[in-house]
């Protein structure tokens, strides 16, 4: 294993200034991640246009520098998508976690393909690819529900 | 691995009992177990040992791993569609008291009725006992024909409207009785009424199909299945296990904890609340490698040779009175013998090295019906061989020898 | 056995781990096992295995006295006064979920309150949680202090006049504060009110007297105390396992079974239904045997040695902030490291051998009181020596380097 | 361990052919005794007259040969003695069978003494000592308590 691949000097500056770490104003969608393992939370707000588009996306949590860095770098790539390439984005990502060796969509440039294989240091860290993956994963959930479903807390009370 | 020849893969054998070779007849009590099982557990804890899910350091990541890969062993061997329907538990008898009391929980009220059979033993008995108290259901039994044997058409006169759950053992543990499962699951279904199987009897010896079978819950015993003791499993189909509420409650088994309410975790995790038992679930995976290894076809063909041989046996023994005599029949032998009680046989027989078990089994419905207080069981494992049967015959005629003179 | 030399005991501790020498600071979570207790399992099952208390063959005769006799050391060990107090169970989380259930049952009702404090593991939350919904009870959370402690000050504020019960940890295994649980116990006791301690920290470390302590419950965490994985006991007042209800349904822990109606058996029986967990028991005896080799009061002075060692060692350390200063303080050191989350120190320790947890140690509650969503944590157990703490350090250092530049 | 010293003439004998294996009429104390393990029932009827004496005693029950034996040599020794002799009988008895080598109450006769001896091979079989003492304890049980209260069957529901 190699710490080194783990915590590049990307994933450590973002994991420290997190872009977009605030709450969307107006924002449409919404949903909330957590791993109950280790207490990491997320939540991840998404201002869409008429056409579907992402107008804001920013998102707010606490956890530990791989997954600020998910969420920061997450954040700034799918700005200004379509819903429907967030969601290709997303997919392709999420494969590049568990099993392929690089991104492959198109929808991409190489320099912010670059930057998202920054995160596949935790592919030799099996216990840590949760942490990339909670923001993405609260991203997909943000989209496929709708804004009540989502406020309607699931509390046992 | 040659059936014929598997008694060399438990060690047990290897060492006198009593300076007797043990002639082990015993096994629905509990089965013997593999080399290969004793080892993981050893190597488990002297090399590998962490408690698994909580910690990311080498040692919990490694343990996590070993654990989650039983889990997808047992749904391969049992067919069933998702990992996530596995769940561990401390025995069958935990795992049927998890769906009584969830079940009954949210689904039943005053007046509901459970229906069971007349073969079950008191761990498929007792918890639905208890919703007869806490929610005043009523306990219907399926009667057993003269044959020891309960058919569908017993099940079928004892479903009423108000029959909310079928709960019925898959083999007997005394008349070996071999349900016609897949019928009644049917029946039940086409009443839209669940049904739980407690297959601690059948698991270790029948082919099972949770997907074919469509059975809502199955109960496993797993030191009965070659593998080590404190450990169970329940098989529920996913939308049950989404529906019901937890069972116990504590480490593990949380989304997110608050002063004033608690949110609960995805399936298995659920239902597995507090450290589990690591070792044992992650030896229980050698189990059913060795099971595979064999290959249940061969387990069942084995098994069943040696019952019909030990009847041919038993029945020339004229002092000796078998019961039940079910249409399909698992490979445990009960019976009486003539002015010998089933403790006296027990003990004597315990001389010889023939290690059987005696008394109600836990069935004590059964033997009121039956109207006896204690049977004798003679019950087999893939280990056994004809001799063994013949060295019970043998000390039987003992017996009879110190009783009758 | 003399304690500076007591890792060799350990047999994990003589295999590399990922190439480097394994420091083990997770014993909080889950201990190592002496070579002794693992080969009792191995012996156990390849020379002696036999279910207990159902067959009256040599096999089973032998087990059942062996699991009898650990019931016996455990007794001895916690000074209870009878055997039958001892309560096999699978877990701390199952002793716990035992007593919440049956108490529940029986003494509970809408508007009674049950006191806990905010150091609670969810194990002993989530139990009393469930009474909030079937009866309507509610909860109450004595606060920590600016320590981390929970005074008997803050206990005595939140009794009211209907507070049925209180449940508490004896050793925090967040701050490692230790109740000064005696004190509690005579408070509520003078109010008529029983408490049940959630010994899972306290057992591996502390020297425990039932009788004098004069608490109702008491819940253990065998694989926290040197012994096998899916194992637990319930420490309980004579008087409170005859009134309360049985838990647990099934075979072994009935007396009579009918149809119509069904009475159970005698003390501890009658909470330990179905097949129990015979060979972690059976080797739980060895692991009471070590514990009484080493002496409990040499563990205890050994363990402080330690802990205010590790304390002086990461105090100078400025980056680090330990989290809470109890008054009397266990074997738990838990801290935060400036800039640099927990689980991302957990993994950098790891490569270099060093085993800790990271998290909220199921304990959601209190993390919330302090602000973090996760700690790190160092926790001791018998086999850890100064350089284990040194190595931590060290491994810290490295973090900040990482992070910090 | 030795099956001659268990089975012997004797114990074959009260087990085959239980004495007092009947329900006494107009019994004043009785007690019902459960073995749940295994199943062995046994109900003792105790007869005590004016000055509690122990006019008749018979029991009802299943079980092995050392159980009926046991409670069969039992109520032939019992009979006509005073309550309290009883007692001292029942609690020599069970000692012997635990710990002591011999029965030491002056309250029996030698052959008396030697008949119950011949329950002690079951010392040797400790899962069937069980089996030798439940009648004694049934009797002791039925002494203790009063009619009323063993009447009272003890089923939960
Ligand atoms: C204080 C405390 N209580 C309860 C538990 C639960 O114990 P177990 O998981 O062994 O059931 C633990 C350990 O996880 C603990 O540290
Ligand atoms: C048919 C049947 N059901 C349930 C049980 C209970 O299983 P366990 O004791 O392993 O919980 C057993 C075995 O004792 C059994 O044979």
């Amino acid at each position: 294993m190699n710490l080194k691949e783990l915590y590049q000097e990307i994933i450590l500056d973002h994991g420290k200034n997190p872009r977009n770490l605030r709450k969307t104003d107006n924002f449409n969608k919404d949903a909330k991640g957590h791993n109950p393992l280790c207490g990491d939370k997320v939540h991840v707000y998404l201002k869409l246009d008429e056409n579907k588009k992402v107008e804001d996306i920013s998102f707010e949590g606490e956890g530990c520098a791989i997954s600020m860095a998910s969420a920061s770098i997450m954040t700034d790539l799918v700005k200004g998508k379509d819903e429907k390439d967030v969601k290709e984005i997303v997919s392709d990502f999420l494969q590049m976690i568990k099993e392929k060796d690089e991104i492959q969509t198109n929808l991409l440039k190489e320099d912010e393909k670059t930057k998202l294989m920054c995160l596949s240091g935790v592919k030799q860290f099996p216990m840590r690819v949760k942490c990339a993956t909670l923001s993405w994963h609260t991203l997909t959930s943000a989209i496929d529900r709708s804004q009540n479903e989502i406020n309607t807390e699931n509390m046992d009370l | 691995m040659n059936i014929d020849n598997i008694k060399k893969e438990f060690p047990i054998f290897n060492n006198k009992v009593q300076n007797n070779d043990l002639v082990y007849l015993d096994s629905a009590n509990s089965s013997q177990k593999p080399q290969l099982v004793v080892d993981r557990i050893y190597d488990f804890y002297t090399k590998e040992f962490s408690n698994v899910g909580r910690s990311v350091h080498y040692l919990a990541v490694a343990a996590t791993n070993l654990y989650e890969n039983t889990r997808v062993l047992v749904q391969q061997y049992i067919n069933a569609k998702d990992k996530n329907e596995i769940v561990f538990t401390k025995g069958a008898t935990e795992a049927i008291n998890l769906v009584a009391n969830t079940f009954g929980q949210k689904f039943l009220s005053k007046g509901d009725e459970i229906l069971l059979t007349e073969l079950e033993h008191h761990s498929n008995y007792v918890p639905w006992h208890y919703l007869r108290q806490s929610k005043g259901v009523n306990i219907r039994f399926a009667e057993i024909n003269e044959n020891g044997d309960v058919t569908i058409e017993s099940i079928e006169k004892n479903i009423t409207k108000k029959t909310k759950i079928i709960a019925i053992t898959h083999l007997s543990n005394v008349t070996g009785a071999i349900l016609p499962i897949k019928e009644i699951i049917d029946l039940a279904h086409s009443k839209n009424i669940p049904v739980l199987i407690d297959g601690c009897q059948g698991a270790p010896h029948l082919k099972l199909d949770m997907q074919e079978l469509d059975c809502d819950f199955y109960a496993i015993s797993c030191h009965k299945m070659y593998g080590p003791t404190g450990l169970g499993i329940l098989y529920a189909k996913k939308k049950w296990l989404e529906e019901l509420p937890p069972y116990q409650g504590g480490g593990g088994m949380i989304r997110e904890v608050k002063k004033e309410g608690i949110t609960y975790g995805d399936l298995p995790n659920k239902f597995e609340a507090g450290t589990m038992a690591t070792a044992q679930v992650i030896a229980f995976g050698e189990s059913i490698k060795f099971l595979n290894k064999i290959g249940i076809k061969n387990i069942e063909k084995h098994e069943k040779n040696l019952t019909m041989y030990g009847e041919e046996v038993l029945r020339k023994n004229n002092s000796v009175k078998l019961i039940g005599n079910p249409k399909n029949k698992g490979s445990v032998l009960s019976f009486t013998l003539d002015g010998v009680h089933a403790h006296d046989i027990a003990t004597i027989l315990d001389e010889d090295g023939v290690a059987i078990r005696a008394g109600h089994h836990c069935c004590q419905i059964l033997h009121d019906k039956l109207g006896l207080s204690a049977t004798a069981r003679a019950s087999l494992g893939v280990y056994n061989v004809k001799e063994d049967l013949d060295k019970l015959n043998e000390s039987l005629k003992k017996c009879i020898k110190i009783f009758n003179g």
